[in-house]
Formats: structure tokens, C-alpha cells, sequence
């Protein structure tokens, strides 16, 4: 890991001194033990601050949307990122030639709550990996736990741990070994339609509407989104449930086929809305109509609603 | 108005009242009718078999006779109506027996059809009229509601009889309207009445005869009258032996109601007292 | 049933045209004639049927049929039918192929004093006789 | 405040039995922005349109809505009246409170309430309506018929007589098609290639008409009145120019193969022509069975050709050449019997298809036109026709009557006896079909003629039996199971779309019906005209059809041609997809979904904190575009609005009928 972050520092120093980018994004640590912010470097000379920790969870190309570059921007990508990328390119709202990409290899990222759980967040003052497990320091010492405990639910299930797109992979490649990513909603399918209505219902009626699935979300690269325009007014400003259950049912329709299973929009939920259940009935379902299908794997690969094959399942039928 | 008369066995027989109804009116409207020296049955079936020759003989010697005077041939029996201009028709139409029918009779003349063959309704209708019948009646038979009916014999088939309307006849009605009575109209007025089976099969004649009578009655019908000794003989016959037997309706020739308008009857019921 | 040109153009087949001067093959089988038909109830065989059949050649059938009996000889067929044919005329050639046949008749003689009443018209016992008889 | 009028129609009883006129006039009368809302009983008619002018008139009315029929019937009607009054004919709106409304619902009180939903649903549309204006598309003079049978030949001869340019492509060595195969044709028995041949003639030498024959449409781009179509003429490996037409190359040729304009029957050449009157009578070389394309030996057809016109060297031409209007005639073909096995065709040599029973009467045909049993070259004296043999069969065949089968088997048999008098015909049919001039009495001359027998019911089964064939059939008429011995058996096979026609449909992009044929515009009113503006249809491709009706689409299509191209220029229709660029991400998903490649890709270039930032939106081209939608619901931010039906609108219908 600290390997890893050395190699960060050296391809930010590097890229940025050279002129090569005139912005490197990357994580830099914030002041407590769970914070890992990005950070938009411009200085050769601030390169040092950037980290690589179990924490480094920002998918950091979205920013890509805010910069206009003479030159290139440097950039982190984790696996995720890489498929969000990926994404962001198809959609045409990035390009590529104004881009280096710096893949990390990553089998999996902590999620503080899971440390909060285990009550080891006490007087905690820093986590830090070495092999498979965490080392957790306090005033009085430290102690060991297995990473994988502590590992967000995405992570667990990842299928990309490594990039599949990169100008310059910086590590070893990990090893991949996912859990069943669509066993949830296999259980939510078998259930019937009110316990599926009650189930979103009661999740859906915490929703604050603070957006933070759609802003992080890579599929959701619109330059103005249509529930932030004014005429027509498609979303009302009211907190009404009917209103609320529109917002998600409609972003995960913009997003079918086109999201990238990173789980990010549940992750990021406030509220804890397994939002990424709803995104991969989708993809469950567009992979046994259509074949399978990973957004962000493949450039090559046509994406299944955006063509008309006259062998297309008879989906009303 | 002179015409040849023929007249046919079944009249001068079983339906003596129709002939003797027919002549006497037919007298009262200053009508001549001749009737023909030496005639013969006129086969009393028209044969159907385009080949048979020898029934048509007997025919064609009366129309032949009735050329010979010049006059237009009147019946006053359905049967021989219909037997008489079907075998006229095929003299005319069918080069072939027309010769064969010549070679047999010897004929003095050749005969091609020339005669035009009447029934007595069409000597009402069309050369008496139905207007100067209607001013000549003096018993008018207000308020009889009568159905007339036509049976098969004048209307078909309609190619060759070309007697009235086929499927919607109105002769008769027109007939009864002159002599002031009220004609009923009625589904199964130009129905056969199955007549030529009642030697043989008399159960399914008087289900026919039943049908015509029931329709006849349930449109109001007080008498039914008609123009064919056959027919007359069924409706008035078989009518008894149909289940509903009992409620009889009476039948006459359309003759008879003439004799009854033109108040000859009287007359003749004096002479028979006499 | 072996249907063949010989069963089709049969000699009875012909006779039966000859007789009647019509042409089945003219029947369209619309089964007007049968719809018109004031006896069909009591047939064996309809009188479209007795076309069809003579259309395929199957004599014998007709020659044993009650149907040709039965028709009143009353020319609704005949005068309804679309195609002109002369039904009745058939059904004539039908009987007569039969009284042609030695000894064959329909009534005998000896019945009609039976079945004739006083007031029955000459021209019905008559007309009895020269259809059903030879 | 916008001033909107609403008028009630009660189209006669149509409406006015089903929907409270007088509560749904007063209703309207009070909806935002109505200033006046009146009823007719026939709002279309002369009286009923200038009340309408008057009202526009009289209340200063700005737009209008008329609650009647559907759209499709008279929406340009009461745009026409806008117009005279001097509104923008997009100002319009209509109601559909007859199709949506009366006719679909029984209760009065329901459906009143339902038709004031619905005007309420198009007085806020009509609200939020802006004038649009159509612009102008320069139209070329020059139409591409595609399929050189009789239907193509006879588009093509009354475009080119009109006095406009005409490409007339043919896949096949020579134009003639299925017509060229026939021996007579129904129901007047003349020879079918004595009527074919002067007009294959005719479209040869016009001067206004360029054939091309061997060749193939590639690919169509464009629109009405400026289509763009790739054409690929084939090597014949034969210069037509040079060639005379002798037949040295072909007598000499030692490659032999089944010919298929004599369906099988007999033998061609490597290099031939399909028949001895083809048109151009140039023959080509099968390059796939040639000895000097598959081995490089022979060359004997070069060696002989006394006019040097025999080229190996030749290769495909592609043209690109520009269209104002296409016809599609490309015809039908014959159902394959693999799934008809109880009829024995392909296992005994005397059951054969219609059209290849119609190639041995055929006087240029494989026998001479003499009428003999393949299997033993004997006269047939008893043949048995079996008609819809895959015909009316939804299980194995086609489902839908092939139409020229009952008269062309009536035709068989009498050409059949003509040449056998004593022979004996029988026919298998389950109805016999006849509408048209003169078919009822030529069936009718078959069966009482020349004494077919017609037998009611089908074929069961084809047993070869020796050197014959029995038939086991019935004749449901009387009710009898038959046998008959057969000397041959002819099917009259289903006719079907081109097995190629569904491709041919996605290349001009237009639509096929459940059985590939292509669909017309609407079947009473636009039955020559494909969905998409400019395609015109004739012939069979389009449904089953024979010699005179498919003469007559042609002309019908040909005149819907002429029409389109004799004007200078063509009005779009301004209800087109407009982008809006600050909105669009770019990503042209809607490129992906537009039927008529309306939409395409360009750079623009934006200032952002000051700096100059290129990036990639959609744009639409207004002539191309059909105003069908399917990009509005295909953008995610919403940028791509449909003039006319514009989200806002199509909210405020929304808004107007659930608020």
C-alpha cells in the first residue's frame, strides 16, 4: 500500500513537472482517520500530499465535467472508475486524448461505518492495510483485524477490481473474486408486488432529495439535469412521496444500460437507500433479454438499448 | 271479343262448377268463348324429358286448331294453362321437336308456335279489364277478406309462363279488388300444395296443405280462393285431414266469386228450381 | 370410392343429359334448390345432392333414392336457381331411365281405387300415371 | 393572454348520440384562455368551416381547437381554415372526441366528462402552440424503379412518358420477370410473352429509360425528392456493348446447369441468356459454374465470341446517382414444399408446382411446349390440380389466399384439355375465388366446358404407384372420400414475399407487414404509397396479386411518382425534432434510434470561464426528418423537442387531464 502511494506521488510529480498535465486529481487525507478527499493539484510541488488508503473511495472523474484543460488532466482510476470512465467516453462527455489515466489495482475499500460497528473507532487515529489485514492505531497501540471484514458491500461484489482502461497501470494486478451481485434482488423479484412496494416505499420516504446519487453517479453526466430545469417542470420542488418514487424511478431509467454496477449512488445515500438494487434489476434484466451486458467494459460492444436488432425480444409481449 | 275456348277433361268433370261459373260470367261480360271441335287431353303433365315427343301431340293439335281460327287460345284450368304454353314455348323454341312434332301430325299446315295461349284471369286483367269488371259488378263482396292463391302451375317456371311477377304475383289480388273484396296478402300464396303427390303420399301433402292454410288463416283470411282444379281439390280436401282439421276455411274457385259480384248466381239457382 | 373418367362419362351419365338436355357440370352447388325445396324435409337425398352426385358420376345412389319421387315437379328450384338449371327436368330423367326398365312402376294400378276419392280431379290420377308409371 | 376558441362537432349522431354537446360547449367555454367555445353538427363542412373563420374574426381569436374526429381525418381541413382565416395553420389543435370518445364508450354522463378532459388536454396544448412555418426542399428529377418484371416495366414506361428520367434496376440477367415464365395468362388466354415482350421492348429503348440489368440496389440514403441510391452493377463478364447476341458463346460453352427461369427443368449454360426473348439479349457468365473462374481452364466462350465481347477481366460497377421518388416492384416467390410432404413433390417426377407445370406449356419451355409427363414423356391423361397447397394454412403454409391460384389452375385445365380433349381434369379447391372482370365465366368455362371436375375439399395425400400417381382426397360436398388415379399431380403453390424483402425494407426504410410484404400507406386510401414519403409500391411485393392488378398499381404508383416529381419543390412538414444545443450532452443516443437517419453529429464551439470549448451536440435535418419522435423520448436531458408536440405541451396535455 505504501508502495502504491509512493508510485502516486511519483506519476502526479512526474506528469505535472514535465507539463505533460496541467492538473493532476487524486486523494489526498483528510483529518480524521475515515476521511480520504480528493485533490486537484496543480504545483509539482504539492504532489507529496497525495495518499492511497483503504479510504480512497471518490470516484474522482466526474470532476473531469468541471475543468476545462488546455492540456491534460492527470487522473486516479480504481476498477470502478475505470467502467465509469469508460462511460463518461461513450456519452461523449469526455475526451480521451485530454486524459491520462493512472490505473490502481484495488481488491476492495473500507467502509467506516463497518469499523464504527465493530466498536474499533474509539480513540482510532489511523487505518492502514499491510497484506490482508488492517492495522488500527491508537494513543495506546494497535491492533490487527482481516481487511475483507471491513470492506464495503460493492467492493465485495466487484467484478473490475482492475482497471480495463489506463495510459499507466501503477501495481500489481489483484485478484478477483466476487460475491453473487444480484442476490438481493433475486429475493426482491421472488417477493410479491405489495411486499416490493411497501420494501421501496419505506426506503423511498427517507429520501431528502439531496441528489448526491445522480451527482455521483458516472451515467449521470447531463450539462443540465432535467429535475434541476425550471420548463418543463418535470420533478416538483414538494417532498411528496409520489414525486420522490418519480426522481429514482426515472434516474434508474436514464441509467439502464449505462450504469456501471460501481454502487456508488448507495454508498454515497445519506439516507442509506439501497439505490444500486434497483440499477442491477435492470442490468439482471437487460443481461437475460439481451445477453449479458457490462457498461463500461467493453467500448466496442454496442449497448443494448441504443440498438435495433430485428432478432430484439418482443419485451411487451 | 272472340276467343277458342279450350276447355280440358277435369272441367267438363270434377270441376264442372269452375267451367260452368266461368262460361256464364264470361257471357254476362259479352265474351265469346268457342270451344274447340274435337279437343283432346292436353297430357295433363308437361313432359319434362326434353326428348318425349308423342305428350306434347294432343297439345299441339288444339294450339294448331286455335292458329287455324286466328284467335288467342283461353283456359280456364291451371294444369292445362301451364301444359298448353310450356308445349307452345318449346314449338317455338325448339327447332328440333317443333319438326318431329309436325312430322307426326301431318298437320295440314306447319305449326311454329303461332297461337297465344291465355288463362282466363289474363282475359279478365287484359282484355276485359280490371276497371270495366269492377264498374260491371253489382254485388261487390265488401268487406270478405279472401287469400288468393296461386299454387305452381300458372307461375312456373317463369321463363316460359310469364303469367305475373313469379315471386310476387298480383293478379289475383287485383282480380278480388275489382269484385270489391279485400285480399289478404300471405307468405305461402305462391307455394306448391303438393298435389301431385296425393295419390302417393297424402301424410306429406296435408303438412303442406296444413302450411298454407295456417298462413292463410293467421293473416286473416275469411275463404281462400284459387284458379287450379288441383289446387282446389287439395286445399279443400286435405285441409281435413291436417291435425288441425277442424277449423276449416273455405275454398273457391276465383269463378265462383265472379258468378257471386256479377249477381248470376241467383239466376241460376232460380233456373235449377225450375 | 375410386373416382375415374369412365365413372365420370358414363353411358347412364350421358342418358341422364340426354334426356334432360342440361348440363350438371353448370351446378355450382349454392344449395338454393334445396332451400327452396317445399318437400326437402321428407328427401333422402337433397336436391343439391342429387347434382353433386351426378356431378361425380354416382347414378346408382339416385336410381334407388326416394328424392326423385318425392319432387312435386313444382319448378321452385328451376325458377330460383342462379345457374339455370333445370333441376326438375333431371329429376324427370332420373324417373324415366327407371320406367323405361321392363316392368318397372312406380304405382300400380290396382292402388288407385284405394286411394282415390270421388272429388279428386282427373288430371291428379291422370298426371299420377304418366309420371309414375310406364 | 392567448385568445382560444374551441369548436364543438357533433359529426351528425356520430358524437352528439354518446356525448352531452351543449355540457361539453359550455365547459370549454369557461377553460383558461377560451374566450369562445360554439357547437355544429358538421364542423368539416363549408358551413361549419366558415363558422369558424367568422369566430376567428369576430373574437379575435389567436388559435383555435376543434373537438371532432380523429386528427388523421381532417386535422389539414381545419389547418386550411386557419389559413384562410390568416392564422398559422399550426395553431390548431384537435380533439378526438369521436374515435377516443363517442365511439369507444355507451354511457353519456362518462363520455361527456371524458371529452372535456380531452378538449381541456388540447386547449393547454394549444396554448403553448407557435406558429410554424414549412420550409422548402428542391426536388430531383430523375425516379429509380427497383425490379424489372411486369409491374416494374410498366412504372417505369408511364414515369418515362411523363418526360422523366427513369432507372430501372434488375437483379436477374434480363427484365421480363414471373410474366416472362408464363405461357397464357387469364382470362382472356393470349400468349403472355406476345403482350410482355413488345413492352420489354419498349422499356428498353425509351430514351428516357436506362436499364440496368444484373445489378442490385445497395444502399438508399436521402429523402422524398432527393433520395441517394448505390447501385451495383455485377460483371456479366460480357461487354454489353460489344455483344451481338449470336449464341456462339453459349452453344460451345461445356458447362452445364439447372436453368432457373425454366424452374428446374431443363439445362442453361455458364454463360447464357435466361430465355431467347431477354431483354437485353446479352448473355452473362455465372462466374460460380464457369470452368474459368472456378478452375482457370476453358475460356472457349472467349475464344469463339466473333465480336471480342466475352471480358473474364470485368468487374462490378458501383453508381451513386440521385433519385427524386423510387417504385418497389420486386415482385413474389413461390413457397418451398419441404413442409408438404404428403404431396410427394420432389420425390416423384410428375408432381409439380404451378409454375413449373406453366413451363411445359410453355412453347419456348423444356419441352417445346409439348404438354408430357416428366417421368416418362408420355401424355397425361388424368392430372389432378390441388389448389392452396400452403395457401389459407396458418400452421405450415401462409395464412392469407394467394389470389391468382383459383384462376390460373381454371387456366391450366383448359389449356390442359385443349391439348387433351379427352382427357380428364380434377380439381382440388376449398373456395373458389373469382372477383374480376371476366374470372367467374372463365372458371366457370373450365368446369362446364371442359368438364373439370371440380372437387370440394383438399388433397389428403400423394401416393406414387408405379408409374402413376393416386391422389387420395374427398369432395366434401357429398360427403365422399375419393381415389383418384393420377398421371400427374400440380400444385398450386403459395405465393410469398421475397425472401430477401425484409432487407430490402430496412435499405429504403420502409415497413413489411407479418408476412414481408411491404406495407402501404393505408390500405383504402394510400394502398401505392409505403410509409415513408417518396417509396411507391406495385405489384406483388406488396401482397398477392395478378397480371392486371399489378399493371394497374404500376400505373398507380407511377402516377404518384409523376405527381412528386413534376414539382420544383416540396413543402416540409414543419412538425420536425429540434435540438436544443445548451441542453445536449451529446452522447446521440438519438442518432442510434432516428428511422430516417435524420439526425448526424457537428462540432460547436462554446466559451466556458473564458476559454473557447469545442464539444460534439446533435443536429437534425429538417428534410429528412419525419417528425416521429422517437429521438425526443430517446434524450435523457430533454434537449431534443418535436415542434408541434413539444415536451411542454405534451406536460400540459398531461397536467390538463390528471391536475
Amino acid at each position: 500500500m505504501k508502495q502504491l502511494s509512493e508510485r502516486i506521488k511519483e506519476a502526479a510529480f512526474g506528469s505535472l513537472s514535465s507539463g505533460q498535465v496541467e492538473m493532476v486529481i487524486g486523494w489526498q487525507k483528510g483529518p480524521l482517520w475515515w476521511q480520504s478527499f480528493p485533490a486537484f493539484i496543480t504545483d509539482p510541488g504539492e504532489t507529496a500530499s497525495l495518499i492511497w488508503d483503504p479510504f480512497s473511495v471518490s470516484n474522482l472523474n466526474k470532476y473531469l465535467l468541471n475543468e476545462v484543460p488546455k492540456k491534460k488532466i492527470a487522473l486516479f482510476l480504481k476498477g470502478c472508475d475505470a467502467l465509469g470512465f469508460n462511460q463518461l467516453l461513450r456519452d461523449g462527455r469526455v475526451e480521451r486524448e485530454k486524459v491520462l489515466l493512472f490505473g490502481i489495482p484495488c481488491d476492495g475499500l473500507v467502509d467506516p461505518a463497518r469499523v464504527e460497528a465493530t466498536g474499533l473507532s474509539k480513540g482510532l487515529l489511523q487505518v492502514k492495510k499491510e497484506r490482508e489485514e488492517l492495522v488500527f492505531y491508537y494513543k495506546e497501540g494497535q491492533r490487527k483485524a482481516p481487511a475483507r471484514d471491513f470492506y464495503y458491500s460493492k467492493c465485495l461484489s466487484c467484478r473490475y477490481p482492475n482497471p480495463v482502461t489506463c495510459d499507466e497501470m501503477l501495481g500489481e494486478a489483484v485478484p478477483c473474486q466476487p460475491l453473487e451481485r444480484f442476490a438481493n434482488v433475486s429475493k426482491l423479484e421472488a417477493a410479491s408486488l405489495e411486499e416490493r412496494f411497501t420494501y421501496w416505499s419505506r426506503h423511498f420516504s427517507r429520501c431528502i432529495r439531496c441528489f448526491a446519487c445522480r451527482n455521483v453517479c458516472p451515467a449521470c453526466s447531463c450539462r443540465e439535469c432535467i429535475f434541476d430545469i425550471a420548463e418543463p417542470r418535470w420533478l416538483g420542488k414538494a417532498k411528496e412521496s409520489g414525486e420522490t418514487l418519480f426522481y429514482h424511478i426515472t434516474r434508474a431509467y436514464h441509467v439502464a444500460g449505462r450504469c456501471v454496477d460501481c454502487g456508488e449512488c448507495a454508498r454515497i445515500c445519506p439516507l442509506g437507500i439501497p439505490l444500486a438494487e434497483l440499477n442491477r434489476k435492470f442490468i439482471k434484466d437487460i443481461n437475460e433479454l439481451y445477453g449479458e451486458y457490462d457498461a463500461g467494459a467493453d467500448l466496442d460492444k454496442e449497448a443494448p438499448l441504443l440498438t435495433f436488432k430485428s432478432d430484439d425480444p418482443d419485451v411487451s409481449a | 271479343m272472340r276467343f277458342s275456348y279450350y276447355p280440358g277433361c277435369t272441367l267438363k268433370t270434377t270441376a264442372a262448377l269452375l267451367e260452368n261459373s266461368a262460361l256464364k260470367a264470361a257471357r254476362a261480360l259479352g265474351i265469346e268463348l268457342i270451344e274447340q271441335e274435337k279437343w283432346q287431353c292436353c297430357g295433363a303433365v308437361f313432359p319434362l324429358a326434353a326428348l318425349e315427343i308423342a305428350p306434347f301431340l294432343s297439345s299441339v293439335r288444339s294450339l294448331a286448331a286455335a292458329k287455324d281460327t286466328g284467335e288467342k287460345l283461353v283456359t280456364i284450368c291451371a294444369a292445362c294453362y301451364h301444359v298448353l304454353k310450356r308445349a307452345n314455348h318449346v314449338m317455338k323454341t325448339d327447332r328440333d321437336v317443333c319438326t318431329k312434332a309436325n312430322n307426326y301430325l301431318q298437320l295440314p299446315e306447319q305449326y311454329r308456335g303461332g297461337t297465344e295461349v291465355i288463362h282466363y284471369l289474363e282475359l279478365l286483367r287484359d282484355e276485359v279489364g280490371f276497371p270495366t269488371l269492377a264498374r260491371k259488378v253489382k254485388k261487390p263482396l265488401t268487406g270478405r277478406k279472401i287469400a288468393a292463391f296461386y299454387g305452381c302451375l300458372l307461375l312456373r317456371p317463369p321463363a316460359v309462363m310469364q303469367f305475373d311477377n313469379a315471386e310476387n304475383p298480383s293478379i289475383m289480388e287485383d282480380f278480388l279488388h275489382a269484385l270489391g273484396a279485400a285480399a289478404v296478402d300471405y307468405p305461402y300464396r305462391t307455394e306448391c300444395c303438393g298435389v301431385y303427390l296425393s295419390v302417393q303420399n297424402e301424410e306429406i301433402v296435408a303438412e303442406m296443405v296444413a302450411k298454407i292454410i295456417n298462413s292463410a288463416l293467421s293473416h286473416g283470411a275469411e275463404a281462400i280462393v284459387d284458379a287450379c282444379p288441383l289446387c282446389h281439390y287439395n286445399l279443400l280436401e286435405l285441409q281435413k285431414k291436417t291435425p288441425q282439421g277442424k277449423s276449416t276455411l273455405p275454398v273457391y274457385y276465383f269463378t265462383e266469386l265472379l258468378e257471386e259480384a256479377l249477381d248470376l248466381k241467383d239466376k241460376v239457382e232460380e233456373k235449377m228450381a225450375f | 370410392m375410386k373416382i375415374t373418367r369412365d365413372n365420370l362419362c358414363s353411358s347412364i351419365v350421358k342418358e341422364i343429359a340426354e334426356i334432360s338436355g342440361e348440363n350438371v357440370a353448370g351446378c355450382y352447388q349454392c344449395g338454393k334448390c334445396t332451400a327452396a325445396c317445399p318437400v326437402n324435409t321428407v328427401m333422402d337425398i337433397l336436391p343439391h345432392q342429387v347434382l353433386r352426385f351426378l356431378q361425380l358420376g354416382l347414378v346408382e345412389a339416385l336410381l334407388n333414392c326416394n328424392t326423385i319421387w318425392i319432387c312435386a315437379s313444382c319448378f321452385t328450384c328451376a325458377g330460383r336457381c342462379p345457374r339455370g338449371v333445370d333441376l326438375p327436368g333431371i329429376m324427370e330423367a332420373l324417373r324415366l331411365i327407371l320406367l323405361r326398365k321392363r316392368g318397372f312402376s312406380r304405382i300400380k294400378a290396382g292402388v288407385i281405387p284405394r286411394v282415390a276419392d270421388k272429388g279428386m280431379p282427373e288430371q291428379a290420377l291422370v298426371s299420377a300415371f304418366r309420371k309414375y308409371t310406364r | 393572454m392567448k385568445r382560444i376558441g374551441v369548436f364543438v362537432c357533433w359529426c351528425g349522431t356520430n358524437i352528439a348520440n354518446t356525448v352531452n354537446i351543449e355540457a361539453v360547449t359550455e365547459a370549454a367555454g369557461k377553460m383558461p384562455g377560451v374566450v369562445y367555445a360554439g357547437n355544429y353538427k358538421y364542423m368539416c363542412s363549408e358551413i361549419g368551416q366558415s363558422k369558424i373563420k367568422s369566430a376567428i374574426i369576430r373574437e379575435k381569436l389567436d388559435r383555435f381547437v376543434v373537438a371532432s374526429c380523429s386528427p388523421r381525418m381532417h386535422e389539414s381541413t381545419f389547418r386550411k381554415t386557419a389559413a384562410a382565416a390568416g392564422l398559422n395553420p399550426y395553431l390548431v389543435e384537435i380533439a378526438n372526441i369521436r374515435e377516443h370518445c363517442s365511439w369507444v364508450h355507451k354511457n353519456k354522463g362518462e363520455a361527456t366528462a371524458k371529452a372535456i378532459a380531452l378538449i381541456r388536454a388540447a386547449v393547454a396544448k394549444a396554448a403553448r402552440d407557435k406558429e410554424l412555418w414549412a420550409t422548402q426542399i428542391p426536388v430531383e428529377h430523375r425516379a429509380l424503379v427497383i425490379g424489372g418484371g411486369i409491374g416494374g416495366i410498366q412504372a417505369a414506361l408511364d414515369i418515362a412518358d411523363a418526360g422523366f428520367e427513369v432507372d430501372l434496376v434488375e437483379r436477374t440477367p434480363s427484365i421480363g420477370g414471373h410474366m416472362a415464365q408464363l405461357d397464357k395468362t387469364f382470362p382472356t388466354l393470349d400468349c403472355s410473352a406476345c403482350i410482355l415482350t413488345p413492352k420489354m421492348g419498349e422499356a428498353a429503348s425509351h430514351p428516357k429509360i436506362t436499364l440496368y440489368t444484373y445489378s442490385e440496389v445497395e444502399k438508399v440514403d436521402g429523402y422524398v425528392g432527393n433520395f441517394e441510391a448505390t447501385i451495383r452493377k455485377k460483371a456479366r463478364s460480357v461487354d454489353l456493348e460489344k455483344c451481338t447476341g449470336c449464341g456462339i458463346c453459349w452453344e460451345k460453352c461445356p458447362s452445364r446447369v439447372k436453368s432457373e427461369f425454366d424452374e428446374a427443368l431443363s439445362m442453361r449454360k455458364a454463360i447464357y441468356i435466361p430465355f431467347p426473348q431477354a431483354v437485353p439479349n446479352v448473355p452473362v457468365i455465372d462466374r460460380a459454374s464457369c470452368r474459368w473462374f472456378t478452375r482457370e481452364k476453358c475460356g472457349i466462350c472467349r475464344k469463339t465470341c466473333p465480336a471480342g465481347a466475352v471480358n473474364f477481366d470485368q468487374e462490378d460497377e458501383v453508381l451513386q446517382k440521385k433519385y427524386g421518388a423510387i417504385v418497389v416492384a420486386t415482385g413474389f416467390d413461390v413457397l418451398d414444399l419441404d413442409d408438404f410432404g404428403e404431396y410427394s413433390y420432389g420425390k416423384h417426377p410428375d408432381v409439380l408446382t404451378s409454375l413449373e407445370f406453366e413451363r411445359i406449356l410453355n412453347s419456348s419451355g423444356p419441352t417445346g411446349g409439348r404438354l408430357l409427363r416428366p417421368s416418362n414423356q408420355s401424355p397425361p391423361k388424368n392430372v389432378v390440380f390441388i389448389q392452396c397447397v400452403g395457401s389459407r394454412d396458418k400452421s405450415r403454409g401462409k395464412p392469407y389466399c394467394s389470389k391468382i391460384c383459383c384462376m390460373y389452375s381454371a387456366k391450366h385445365v383448359i389449356l390442359f384439355k385443349e391439348k387433351y380433349p379427352e382427357a380428364q381434369a380434377y380439381v382440388f379447391y376449398i373456395d373458389i375465388r373469382t372477383a374480376g372482370k371476366d374470372f367467374e365465366e372463365f372458371h366457370r368455362r373450365a368446369v362446364e366446358e371442359y368438364g373439370a371436375l371440380y372437387l370440394k375439399g383438399s388433397a389428403g395425400k400423394v401416393f406414387p404407384d408405379g408409374d402413376k400417381l393416386l391422389v387420395k382426397g374427398v369432395d366434401s360436398l357429398s360427403g365422399h372420400a375419393l381415389e383418384i388415379e393420377a398421371d400427374m399431380v400440380v400444385l398450386a403453390t403459395a405465393i410469398k414475399a421475397k425472401s430477401d424483402a425484409p432487407q430490402l425494407a430496412r435499405l429504403l426504410g420502409i415497413s413489411t407487414d407479418t408476412h414481408a410484404f411491404f406495407m402501404e400507406a393505408h390500405p383504402k386510401l394510400r394502398p401505392v404509397e409505403a410509409h415513408t414519403a417518396g417509396i411507391f409500391l406495385a405489384g406483388a411485393c406488396q401482397g398477392p396479386k395478378d397480371i392486371p392488378e399489378t399493371v394497374s398499381q404500376a400505373s398507380g404508383a407511377a402516377a404518384k411518382a409523376i405527381v412528386l416529381l413534376s414539382k420544383e419543390n416540396l413543402l416540409s412538414d414543419p412538425c420536425v425534432s429540434e435540438v436544443n444545443e445548451s441542453l445536449c450532452t451529446g452522447c446521440l443516443a438519438c442518432i442510434k434510434v432516428c428511422p430516417y437517419s435524420a439526425i448526424t453529429e457537428k462540432t460547436i464551439e462554446e466559451k466556458i470561464h473564458g476559454k473557447a470549448l469545442q464539444r460534439r451536440v446533435a443536429e437534425v435535418n429538417v428534410a429528412l426528418c419525419q417528425g416521429c419522435g422517437s429521438c425526443t423520448v430517446s434524450c435523457r436531458p430533454g434537449a431534443v423537442n418535436l415542434k408541434g408536440f413539444t415536451n411542454e405541451q405534451i406536460m400540459a396535455e398531461v397536467d390538463a387531464i390528471c391536475l
